[in-house]
């Protein structure tokens, strides 16, 4: 009865106060698309910045004469023993080979045998782990000269130059990515709520009249915490179904080009979804109904 | 009902709205408060719905000491006192039937009981027809009635009533005089602020007079002007001062 | 000055507020518009100042076709005609004196002029030592005032003023009925809507009385009520009814 | 004299419609903050997906038995005749041979002579139109063979399989921060002038009376445009001097560990406050005049 009550008084303060509810809609709406656009581009950017990251890669070259048992002796230390590591591919000395020719058949025209060693690439677990890993594999005496971690090695590399440049310019993506997806969200929390006090005031005189002629507080302010959620609601659901279109139209035919992002990104629409919605509403729940304290006052 | 111990209510540091008041209303009075323009009636009702707080002194009403009323309780006070407001304060987003029924819904009222109670409010204030207008859809008078009727639809033990016929026209104006007194002959206590000299002069019931805050007449049955030749020699001023107007034409 | 001819305005499609009224008033006439509560003054004056629209009819005022007049040139006209609003239509964010200035100000008045009128028209009403008040600091009397004293400050050719005394006590009332009187004999056009039976009575000036839209009286010289006899007889009534709520106690 | 009128009004009214003045301030600081990071990390970002786009390039293999003559003028082919050409570098056959040893020296040990071409390394103008440099040197005859622009050009090379990954890497973050960036100007907008709107429907009244006691459209407009302009003067300061708070405590510290965007990001800051500045006021002042519209009926 006390809910569909307030359930009432709240659709009916709806549709009476047009201009701020609105108003109050409109923000929950532009916010949280800006925020479901965001999301999934926070996402896209940072898996293509990874993708670049995961070419950064350790080289062990084996000693020419390394036996097969040795081989597998130092697959299992990087496997099991070394940390940092991420991913291991063996290259054979023959596999090497022909690559190599592919690339540069002149040179290896020339050679009569192979002068190759059999490779490991390993892939750090993190690209900026990339110097660690190569210590744990040679490590830096006391001298200043490199050891290494097993006698079958011969030597470990990573291509300087080039490492560096990829992980500093993937590190200010994913940075720049992580720090306006926090911005934008608070942004949006700021936002929301100001449009709802700002909504609230146009109504203070309401609020006034209702506490002189006998209501209690969560009286008032029941009807304005359903107000916020049906707003929220109404806001995110609008904000979903645009990015839903959205990704209907744009992104989906665009996806066998952006192959890299197709898949994390239809996985957590979804989860997307749930996250925008429960937000919207919640912000403008809360929003309404603390907003409301200070107009409570008479 | 309502007792006042040396009440005085300053605003901004300077106005004396109300002065030092010591005052005693006993339950099923019936009290008009009368006073010159500014001269703190309006503020006087507030007090008692604890709308604003005395700068100093005690109020007691219904038995509770406003001071020490703890902030939440305070709309169960009002619960227990109709206001006719001044400025009519109705909420501009409901109809004039909305506006009667949440008035009761804020007191506890079921809906049986809003079906029921509403349209006799209605009716007896001549508003039948007017049930599904906004306020900003009355006419002056009219936006009144509605607070009047809004003031006694639960039936309070105490009625405040502040200018409650001053947009109204003399045949209505005693529609809702007599409806306070019916609601008085109930046992309500009933306060009311007004400048209808007409209707206090021929109730002849207690006067308080204000008059810069402070109370200067405290008449049993009284007039609304001081004593009896007092009204007779104001009303004579009165006469001649539009005479004057009318003939210097 | 000001001409009617047919005029009828429907509120909803259902409320005849205003219905078929024809109507002269020259200029510098003074006109009593009365009538029950809801019988369509206030909503006449609205038509007067372009507010609201007639659904059919037409409307002069000061020599200009209302239903012709482009919107932009309804500032214009309303700078002609001085209003008091029956709920006052104060700008709550400014005080006493900057409302009445900026009144001013909106008809192109210099700062000079408003350094020299504003005070005079906060004297004539008793306003002047709440110059600094904001409206909500402000008793409902003083309110009124301060709308009147807007409405005359520079001296409009016509004054409409709806219910100017209704919440103010006798003696203040007489005060304001003086001062409209005054600016009446400088020439200006005034039509008042009132429920003030005394006032209408003693002035004797033209009155037009409406029920239902329609105006059923119209007397150069006129009374409140009716006729004269009516008069007495619908006194009676009051009193006779004051006297039963009285001894019926 | 009427300015100062209408000056003095827009302040008078600042001071007392605290609420609806402070939100529209907010709504302005927020959005404006929000661009002011946004705008420079859209310009990090893509400095640094340039940076690693810089990567794509086309390698030209000319003859073992190019004469001095024919490099002379397949460089001038190349930074001259060729369209989609950025940037040309010279490898001779020493430097390359120098080169590849030091990276394998095993294999290069073993060989007596230099196997390696002279080669260009040709960057394309933009790095999307690396397929199309291909193209240039090396077109695509009817039967589906390719030739060479130049019989000195033995071979014309790119490495497919990394080039499109960071060329679609690359593409996903550029087109994801313009789409961004385009989002967030528009939401800024929006919510700007929702919350404008709003604040003026709380003072409806206020313009109702305005109307009634006599005042034009624009005698009642003039004071909000410049309440709008100052609101939104105050709020763009506010975020230009935190951005600069943000700039000086944050950014500046960390340059030297991001130098590939010290460089732009410090010479766009003048303009970048220019034209936030301009913006706020530009959208508040607007948001001010135009919605007053729908309240000057009366
Ligand atoms: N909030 C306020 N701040 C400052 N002064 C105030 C405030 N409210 C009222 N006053 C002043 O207090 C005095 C008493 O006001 P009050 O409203 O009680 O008068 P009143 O007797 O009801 O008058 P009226 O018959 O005109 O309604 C007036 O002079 C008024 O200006
Ligand atoms: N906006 C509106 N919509 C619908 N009906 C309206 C509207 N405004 C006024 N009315 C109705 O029109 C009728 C005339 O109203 P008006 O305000 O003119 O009366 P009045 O003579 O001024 O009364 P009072 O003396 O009470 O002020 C009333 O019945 C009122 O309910
Ligand atoms: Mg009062
Ligand atoms: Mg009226």
């Amino acid at each position: 009865m006390r809910f569909t009550f307030f359930l009432r008084e709240a659709t009916r303060s709806l549709r009476r106060n047009a201009v701020p509810s609105f108003a109050a809609m409109a923000s929950v709406l532009v916010t949280m698309l800006v925020l479901g656009v965001f999301i999934p581009m926070v996402q896209a950017t940072t898996g293509a910045a990874n993708e670049v990251r995961a070419k950064v890669l350790v080289d062990v070259f084996l000693k020419a004469d390394a036996t097969d048992a040795a081989v597998e002796r130092v697959r299992k230390t990087l496997t099991q023993d070394t940390k940092y590591v991420g991913n291991v591919t063996y290259v054979s000395k023959a596999e090497a080979y022909a690559r190599e020719k592919k690339q540069n058949p002149e040179a290896y025209a020339l050679l009569g045998s192979n002068p190759l060693p059999d490779t490991f690439r390993v892939t750090p677990d993190k690209a900026g782990n990339v110097g660690k890993l190569r210590d744990e594999l040679a490590p830096l005496t006391a001298s200043g000269e490199r050891t290494v971690a097993d006698p079958a090695i011969d030597e470990v590399k990573n291509r300087r130059d080039e490492t560096t440049k990829i992980l500093s310019a993937t590190k200010i993506v994913k940075l720049s990515m992580a720090f306006l997806a926090l911005l934008l969200v608070l942004a949006s929390i700021l936002l929301i709520s100001n449009t709802i006090r700002l909504s609230l005031f146009a109504r203070r005189r309401e609020v006034e009249v209702m506490k002189l002629v006998g209501a209690t507080d969560w009286f008032i302010r029941w009807p304005f915490v359903i107000e916020g959620i049906i707003v929220g609601a109404i806001g995110g659901v609008m904000a979903i179904g645009l990015l839903l279109v959205g990704k209907v139209a744009f992104i989906d035919p665009l996806k066998s080009d952006f192959s890299l992002i197709a898949a994390p990104e239809t996985l957590n629409f979804g989860v997307l979804i749930a996250v925008l919605l429960v937000a919207s509403v919640a912000v403008s729940a809360a929003g309404s109904g603390l907003s409301l304290r200070r107009f409570l006052r008479v | 009902m309502i007792r006042l111990d040396n009440v005085t209510k300053i605003y901004k540091g300077e106005t004396r709205a109300v002065d030092g008041v010591s005052l005693n209303i006993e339950k099923g009075e019936f009290v008009f408060l009368v006073g010159q323009s500014g001269s703190g009636k309006s503020t006087m009702l507030r007090l008692l719905t604890a709308e604003d707080a005395p700068t100093s002194g005690e109020i007691h009403v219904a038995g509770k000491d406003l001071g020490r009323l703890s902030s939440w309780k305070v709309p169960y006070l009002r619960r227990n006192i109709g206001s006719v407001f001044q400025d009519f304060k109705l909420l501009p987003n409901r109809t004039v039937h909305d506006n009667i029924a949440y008035a009761l819904s804020a007191t506890g009222a079921t809906r049986k009981e809003i079906r029921a109670k509403v349209p006799d409010v209605l009716r007896l204030t001549g508003l039948s027809t007017k049930l599904h207008n906004y306020p900003d859809q009355l006419s002056g008078g009219e936006k009144q009635r509605v607070s009047v009727a809004r003031a006694f639809v639960n039936h309070p033990p105490l009625l405040l009533a502040d200018e409650p016929t001053g947009n109204l026209d003399p045949h209505t104006s005693l529609g809702i005089m007599q409806l306070l007194y019916r609601i008085y002959r109930t046992g309500t206590t009933v306060l009311v602020a007004t400048h209808d000299s007409h209707m206090v002069d021929r109730m002849r019931r207690r006067v308080i007079e204000l008059r810069g805050g402070r109370i200067i007449r405290d008449e049993a049955s009284g007039l609304y002007a001081q004593r009896e030749q007092t009204t007779d020699e104001f009303g004579d001023l009165l006469d001649n001062a539009y005479h004057d107007l009318g003939r210097s034409d």
